[in-house]
C-alpha cells in the first residue's frame, strides 16, 4: 500500500511519518507541496511543522497548495487523510474539517507525552484501537487550542466525531478537551498529537515499562492499512 | 533610490587627509594607522567599515588570540587522529565511524538577548544551525546554556520570558530536537544574561565543505534572505563594546530571525550540497557580506570581484557601507563554478529561495567591491579576515581573590538533627537552580526528527546518526561560574570533568570538547587573569583527557558598569556510541535494584548549592578535580554499558548525592531506601558532606541483583571505589534515608516541580 | 506609501487566550479599570501606485478568504491610505 | 462597548518574517499589485463605562511600555471607540 507523505516549505515531521509509514508495513511516497498530482498513492499524511512559518495562521497558506487543493477534492470521495499537527490546521483552515486552532491558553509551546483517549475507533486510522482504550503520544504544539462554536461543537458531539480527548491533562486549553477529529465519512482524522513519534521503541514516549518505548502511534499507520485491504 | 554620493578608492588617494570616524566605529588609533598603512592611503568609508567590524573584539579574537592557540597545541597525535576539522573553520569536525562525521560548536548572543530577548536568543539558534550548515552537514540538534540573573528580579522575568521564547520559537520551527542545556540564576548575571546555543550536525565524510574560494572564475553568489538594515553595526557595537557606549542608533540594532527562511535555507543547502554545484560556501553571521567576502577570499588564498549594487535588498536607502556591514539572518554565501550555475538555479528555484550571483573569484590577492562603475574597497582580503590585530593584554592577579579563597564554607552551620537535614534536603532541591527546569525545557521540541535517545531532563542529550546500526552520539556541557570566580583554572577543569562525565554515564564514549568562554571586558586586567587561567585549564585538561578542542567561541565584555560577571567558561563534551539501544538511562525504572555511589566523597562545600542555597556563601576553594579519576570512571562506565551491568546511572553534581538520589526517584517516580553510614565511616565525614558535598568524579548507579557480582568485581578490577548506598522501591513511592526519615515522593517532588512555574507563571 | 489596511479580529464570543493573559497583566500592574482585553491583527497591503477601487474590492475578497478564517475570525475594517 | 484600540506595527526598518510570507502567497495567486505586505497587532482595551483622557493617557503609556516592544516595534495608532 502507497502512503503519500506530503512536504510543504517548513514542514518537519515528514521523514518521520514517512519512517511510521514503513514501520507499520506500508511503502511511504513523498510528495511535494507544488505538485497537482498525489501520485495514486491510497491514502495520505499531512505531517507536522511549521508549513510557511505557520505566518498568518497555522496551515492557512499550505491549505492553498496544489497537492492540498487535490488533497481536498479526493478526500471528498473518500481518500484517506491523516493531518497530524500542523496537518490537522491544514485539514482546518481547507475546512475538510470544522472549527479552529489557536495560540494555547498558558501562550507556551508545550512538548509533553500527552494521554488520549481513544473516542471512537470506527475512522480510517483508528480500528486498531479499543472505544475508550487510553494511549500516550507525543503532543509538541504552540497552536493546538481547538475552538468551534457551540453549534459545532454539539454536532461533533452528537454524530461521535471526536475520536481523541486529551485524559489527565488538557494541554491547551482545546474544547471539550478535543485531541482530534474525523469527518463525517470517517476518511479523514486530524489530530495534535504525533503519532509517528510513538511508532519506534527507544525513541518514543516514556512508558511504565521502560523510558522511550512508547508505541501507541504505530496503530494509526496499521490501521489504515487494514482499511485499505478491507476496503 | 540607489545611493550615488559614496567614497570611493580614486577619492581616497586625493584627499588623503579626510576626517573618518574610526573612533565611532570602535578602532584604536592605532589600529586605523595600520589600516592606511596597509592600503598605503587613508580607507574609502567602505574599506573603513569591513575592517572596523572585521577587527572588533568579536570577530577577529583580538584579546583572546594568543591564548586560544594552546587549543591547538596542547594536543598528541592521536588526539588528532579523528579531527577532520580543527579550530579556525566554522565548526570542528570529528570522525564518529562508518563514514560519518560530526560538527558541533556553542556560541553566545548575550548582549543580543538582554536588549530583545525573544529576536536576541531566537537569532542566536540561527546563527549557530548556519554554523553548522556550513560545513556540509545536516543540523540534528541544538542545546541551550542559559544564565540569568537573580529569579525574584522583575526584569530576570522578561528575560526568561522573552529568552526562552525565542529558542523555542526558532528551534522549534527549524525542526530540530533541542536535548538538553543549563539554566542557571544568579544576580551577577543581571544586567548581562548569557544566551549560549549549541548545534550539531551530521554528515557523511565526503560532503564536508570548507570556505574557501580556491577556483578563479568561480561565481561568487549571495543567497537566503534579503539584505536589510539589521543588526547594523551590531557586531562591533553591541557585542564587542559595554552597554554604556552608544554608537550610532538610526538603524535598528537588532536582528530579526526568520526560522521558516532558515529552514528552507537548510533543506536548499543540503540539496545544493549533494548535487555537488557549491565548491565553497559561507554563512553570514556577524560582519556580514564583509566577513563571508573577505574569509572565503583569504581561506583559499584568492581575491574576489564583487558588485555590491546587486545585493539583492530589502530597502533600497542602504547605503555600501551598510550593506556591507548588515547581519540580516539566513542568508549564505556560495561559491558556484560557472558550469554549475544552472543546477545551482533549478535548486534555489524549487524552494523559492532568492539568490543574486554578486561576482567571481580571481586569481590575484585582492578584494575589489563595486559600487556601480565606482570602485569602492581594494584590499588584501588577508588583512581584513585574518591579519587583525593581537593584543597581548596586561593581566593582574585580582585583588580580592585572596580574601575570597580564604572565606571557606567550614565555619558554617551545618544540621544538627534529621529534621534540618531533611528541610536543608527540600529547601536545595525546590531552589531554583536545582529545581526542575520543565518550565524551560517543555517549551522545546525533542522528539521531532525521530532520532532522540536521550534528552532532558537525562544526564546529556543522546541522538541516533545512523538508522541502519544504531550508532549515535551524545552531548553535554556544563558550566560552573561560582566555581570559575573562586579558580578560574580549577573551575573549567570542573566543567570539563562534569560534562566528560554527563557523557559517559550515557554509556558514550567522551571524544572531542567545544567550549563559549563568556567573560568581562579583557581591557581589565583582572578578567584578563581569568582568562588566561581559564584557558590554560582547559587546554591542560583536555590534553590530560585525550580529548581535542575542535573550536569554539568568545565572549568579552559581559559586565554591567564596571562589574563583572563571574567567568563562565561553557564546555561542551561530545560522545559516541556504537549502538544507542545501550544507552544508560539516568533515572531509577526498576524494583529492588541495588545503588551504588562510585567515586570518593570529601568534605567539599566551598562554593556547593548547599553554601549557596542554606547560607548565601560564597567563598573558599571549589572541589578538587582529578582528570585521572574521570577517565578511570568513564571507561567503568563504558565497560559496564558494553556488558549490559547497569540500569540507570545519574552524575553527581551540584547538590551532591541528595539531589542525585531525588532526581533518581523523581524520574520515573521509582522509591529508594538509603543508607549513608558505610559511606560516611570509609570516608571519613559527616552526613552534610555525604548529602552535599560536590565531590568529583562520583556517579549513582543502579544495578539488578543479578549483575551485582559481576559489577563489584568490574570496579574493583579498575579501582574505582564503590559502595552500596541502598536499594530501589518501587512500591513504596517514598524516599527512605536512614537517619533523615521518610519522604513521600510526591512530597518531594512538589517543591522541586513548583519553583520555576511558581516564578515565572 | 498607499496601503490598504486589513484589521482582524477573533469572534467575539471565542476565546482570546492572548487578549485574556495581557488582561490579567494588566489586572496584576493594577489597570482594573480595563474589562477585557481582545488582541487581532493589522494587516497593511503596500501599493507602489495610487489605490484604485478594484483594489479594496480584491482585498476585501482576499481579506475574507484568505487573510482571516471566517470560522474563528471576523475583518472588522477594510480602509485605505494615501 | 467602549474600546481604546492600540496599533502596534513592526518598525519600518526591520523584517517582517510574517508579512513576506503572506507577500509570496498573494504573489503566487497572482496578486502582484500588492506590493509588499506587514502584520501587526491591533489590540481592543474594553471599558464597562465611557472612556476619559485619562484612560486614553494610560493607554498610551501602557501601549508604548507594555503592549509593545520599542526595539522592534512603533506604536501607530490609539484611538478610541463608544
Ligand atoms: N535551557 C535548557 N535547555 C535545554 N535543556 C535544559 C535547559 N536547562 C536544563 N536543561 C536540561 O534539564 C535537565 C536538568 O538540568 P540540570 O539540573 O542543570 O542538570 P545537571 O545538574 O545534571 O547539569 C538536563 O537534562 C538539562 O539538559
Ligand atoms: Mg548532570
Amino acid at each position: 500500500m502507497k502512503i503519500g507523505v506530503i512536504t510543504y516549505p517548513g514542514t518537519l515531521d515528514d521523514r518521520d511519518a514517512q519512517r511510521a509509514v514503513r514501520l507499520a508495513g506500508g511503502t511511504p511516497v513523498p510528495l511535494w507541496h507544488a505538485d497537482d498530482s498525489l501520485k495514486g498513492v491510497d491514502a495520505v499524511v499531512l505531517p507536522g511543522g511549521f508549513s510557511y512559518g505557520d505566518y498568518l495562521r497555522c496551515g492557512a497558506i499550505a491549505a492553498k497548495a496544489p497537492a492540498t487543493q487535490e488533497v481536498v477534492r479526493l478526500a471528498k470521495q473518500g481518500l484517506p487523510v491523516l493531518g497530524i499537527c500542523n496537518g490537522f490546521q491544514v485539514l482546518v483552515e481547507s475546512h475538510l474539517l470544522p472549527g479552529g486552532l489557536i495560540r494555547n491558553e498558558h501562550q507556551h509551546f508545550i512538548c509533553r507525552d500527552q494521554k488520549l483517549i481513544v473516542e471512537n475507533n470506527k475512522t480510517a486510522w483508528t480500528n486498531l484501537f479499543e472505544e475508550g482504550q487510553e494511549i500516550t503520544i507525543p503532543l509538541k504544539n504552540g497552536e493546538g487550542g481547538y475552538i468551534a462554536s457551540d453549534e459545532t461543537l454539539k454536532m461533533l458531539e452528537a454524530e461521535n466525531r471526536v475520536v481523541f480527548r486529551y485524559s489527565e491533562v488538557n494541554p491547551n486549553g482545546s474544547m471539550n478537551d478535543i485531541a482530534g477529529l474525523t469527518n463525517e465519512r470517517g476518511n479523514v482524522v486530524g489530530l495534535m498529537p504525533h503519532p509517528e513519534h510513538a511508532v519506534e521503541p527507544g525513541f518514543g514516549p516514556d512508558t511504565e515499562i521502560a523510558m522511550r518505548s512508547g508505541v501507541d502511534g504505530l496503530k494509526f499507520f496499521q490501521s489504515v492499512l487494514k482499511a485499505l485491504v478491507n476496503a | 533610490m540607489r545611493v550615488t554620493n559614496v567614497d570611493t578608492v580614486t577619492q581616497a588617494f586625493e584627499e588623503s587627509d579626510k576626517d573618518q570616524p574610526w573612533k565611532e566605529l570602535g578602532l584604536k588609533e592605532d589600529e586605523y594607522q595600520s589600516i592606511k598603512d596597509i592600503l598605503g592611503r587613508r580607507p574609502t568609508s567602505s574599506e573603513l567599515a569591513m575592517y572596523s567590524v572585521m577587527w572588533s573584539e568579536h570577530c577577529s579574537y583580538k584579546s583572546s588570540k594568543i591564548y586560544l592557540r594552546q587549543f591547538g597545541e596542547k594536543v598528541t597525535p592521536e588526539m588528532k587522529k579523528d579531527l577532520m576539522v580543527g579550530m579556525g573553520e566554522n565548526a570542528g569536525v570529528v570522525d564518529v565511524g562508518e563514514g560519518l562525521a560530526v560538527t558541533f560548536k556553542v556560541e553566545s548572543h548575550n548582549h543580543p538577548s538582554y536588549i530583545e530577548p525573544f529576536q536576541g536568543a531566537a537569532t542566536g539558534v540561527g546563527g549557530i544551525v548556519r554554523d553548522i550548515l556550513t560545513m556540509g552537514a545536516r543540523p540534528v540538534a541544538v542545546m541551550d546554556q542559559l544564565r540569568f540573573g537573580a529569579p525574584e528580579s522583575a526584569d530576570t522575568a522578561r528575560v526568561v520570558h522573552g529568552v526562552t521564547a525565542g529558542i523555542s520559537f526558532y528551534g522549534n520551527c527549524l525542526g530540530l530536537p533541542n536535548i538538553g542545556g543549563e539554566t542557571v540564576f544568579d544576580k551577577v548575571y543581571q544586567g548581562n544574561p548569557l544566551v549560549n546555543a549549541l548545534a550539531v550536525g551530521v554528515m557523511k565524510h565526503e560532503d564536508l565543505k570548507l570556505a574557501k574560494a580556491t577556483n578563479p572564475g568561480d561565481l561568487v553568489i549571495l543567497f537566503g534572505a534579503r539584505t536589510g538594515a539589521e543588526g547594523m553595526a551590531g557586531v562591533s557595537v553591541l557585542a564587542s563594546e559595554t552597554f554604556d557606549s552608544t554608537g550610532p542608533t538610526k538603524r535598528p540594532a537588532v536582528q530579526v530571525g526568520d526560522p521558516f527562511a532558515e529552514k528552507v535555507l537548510i533543506e536548499c543547502c543540503l540539496e545544493l550540497f549533494y548535487a555537488g554545484v557549491v565548491a565553497g560556501i559561507q554563512d553570514l553571521g556577524g560582519a556580514g557580506i564583509s566577513c563571508a567576502t573577505s574569509e572565503l577570499a583569504s581561506n583559499g588564498g584568492k581575491g574576489m570581484r564583487v558588485q555590491l549594487q546587486d545585493v539583492l535588498l530589502r530597502d533600497d536607502s542602504l547605503t555600501p557601507e551598510e550593506i556591507l556591514m548588515s547581519e540580516s539572518q539566513e542568508r549564505m554565501m556560495g561559491i558556484v563554478p560557472k558550469e554549475s550555475l544552472e543546477a545551482f538555479e533549478a535548486i534555489v528555484n524549487k524552494w523559492e529561495v532568492e539568490y543574486s550571483v554578486l561576482g567571481e573569484v580571481i586569481d590575484e590577492d585582492r578584494l575589489y567591491i563595486n559600487w556601480g562603475d565606482k570602485e569602492i574597497v581594494n584590499v588584501p582580503p588577508r588583512t581584513v579576515a585574518h591579519d587583525g590585530p593581537v593584543y597581548n593584554r596586561p593581566v593582574a592577579y585580582p585583588s580580592y581573590q585572596d580574601a575570597l579563597n580564604a572565606n571557606s564554607s567550614s565555619s558554617l552551620k551545618r544540621a544538627e538533627n534529621p529534621a534540618e537535614l531533611a528541610a536543608q534536603l527540600l529547601a536545595i532541591l525546590s531552589s531554583p537552580n536545582q529545581a526542575d527546569k520543565s518550565w524551560v525545557t517543555a517549551q522545546y521540541d525533542k522528539y521531532v526528527m525521530g532520532n532522540t535517545a536521550l534528552a532532558m531532563p537525562d544526564d546529556a542529550g543522546m541522538v541516533r546518526v545512523s538508522e541502519e546500526t544504531g550508532l549515535g552520539i551524545t552531548i553535554a556541557t556544563d558550566a560552573n561560574g561560582k566555581y570559575c570566580q573562586l579558580d578560574p583554572q580549577q573551575g573549567v577543569k570542573l566543567a570539563l570533568a562534569e560534562a566528560y562525565r554527563n557523557v559517559a554515564v550515557t554509556g558514550a564514549k567522551p571524544k572531542a570538547v567545544t567550549n563559549c568562554l563568556n567573560f568581562g571586558s579583557p581591557e581589565n586586567p583582572e578578567v584578563m587573569w581569568q582568562f588566561k587561567e581559564a584557558t590554560q585549564g582547559l587546554a591542560d585538561g583536555c590534553l590530560e583527557l585525550g580529548i581535542p578542542v575542535t573550536g569554539g567561541n568568545v565572549s568579552f565584555y559581559n559586565q554591567t558598569g564596571d562589574v563583572a560577571i563571574y567567568p563562565t567558561p561553557v564546555v561542551g563534551v561530545l560522545g559516541v556510541i556504537d549502538d544507542v539501544a545501550r544507552r544508560i538511562p539516568s533515572g531509577w525504572q526498576d524494583e529492588g535494584n541495588n545503588i551504588y555511589l562510585l567515586g570518593e566523597t570529601r568534605d567539599e562545600l566551598d562554593g556547593s548549592a548547599w553554601a549557596e542555597t542554606i547560607h548565601s556563601h560564597l567563598g573558599g576553594k571549589p572541589p578538587i578535580v582529578d582528570l585521572k579519576k574521570e577517565e578511570q570512571l568513564a571507561q567503568l562506565l563504558h565497560g559496564a554499558a558494553i556488558q549490559g551491568l547497569i540500569e540507570s546511572a545519574h552524575d553527581i553534581s551540584e547538590g551532591g548525592v541528595a539531589v542525585a538520589i531525588a532526581e533518581s526517584c523523581l524520574r520515573f517516580n521509582v522509591g529508594a531506601r538509603i543508607w549513608l553510614g558505610d559511606l560516611i565511616d570509609r570516608d571519613n565525614i559527616d552526613m552534610t558532606a555525604a548529602l552535599f558535598s560536590e565531590s568529583q568524579a562520583r556517579v549513582l548507579v543502579a544495578v539488578g541483583r543479578e549483575d551485582d557480582v559481576k559489577f563489584q568485581a568490574l570496579c574493583e578490577a579498575r579501582g574505582v571505589p564503590c559502595v552500596r548506598i541502598g536499594v530501589t522501591d518501587k512500591e513504596s513511592e517514598a524516599l527512605e534515608i536512614q537517619g533523615i526519615g521518610t519522604m513521600q515522593l510526591n512530597e518531594v517532588r512538589e517543591g522541586w516541580a513548583k519553583a520555576l512555574p511558581e516564578l515565572f507563571g | 506609501m498607499p496601503k490598504i489596511i486589513v484589521e482582524i479580529m477573533p469572534k467575539q464570543d471565542l476565546l482570546d487566550p492572548q487578549g485574556k493573559a495581557v488582561a490579567n497583566a494588566l489586572h496584576r500592574s493594577g489597570h482594573n479599570e480595563i474589562t477585557n482585553v481582545r488582541i487581532g491583527k493589522r494587516i497593511e497591503l503596500h501599493f507602489d501606485r495610487a489605490i484604485t477601487q478594484g483594489d479594496l474590492d480584491a482585498a476585501k475578497e482576499i481579506a475574507s478568504s484568505f487573510l482571516s478564517n471566517d470560522v474563528i475570525e471576523d475583518v472588522v475594517a477594510i480602509t485605505k491610505e494615501d
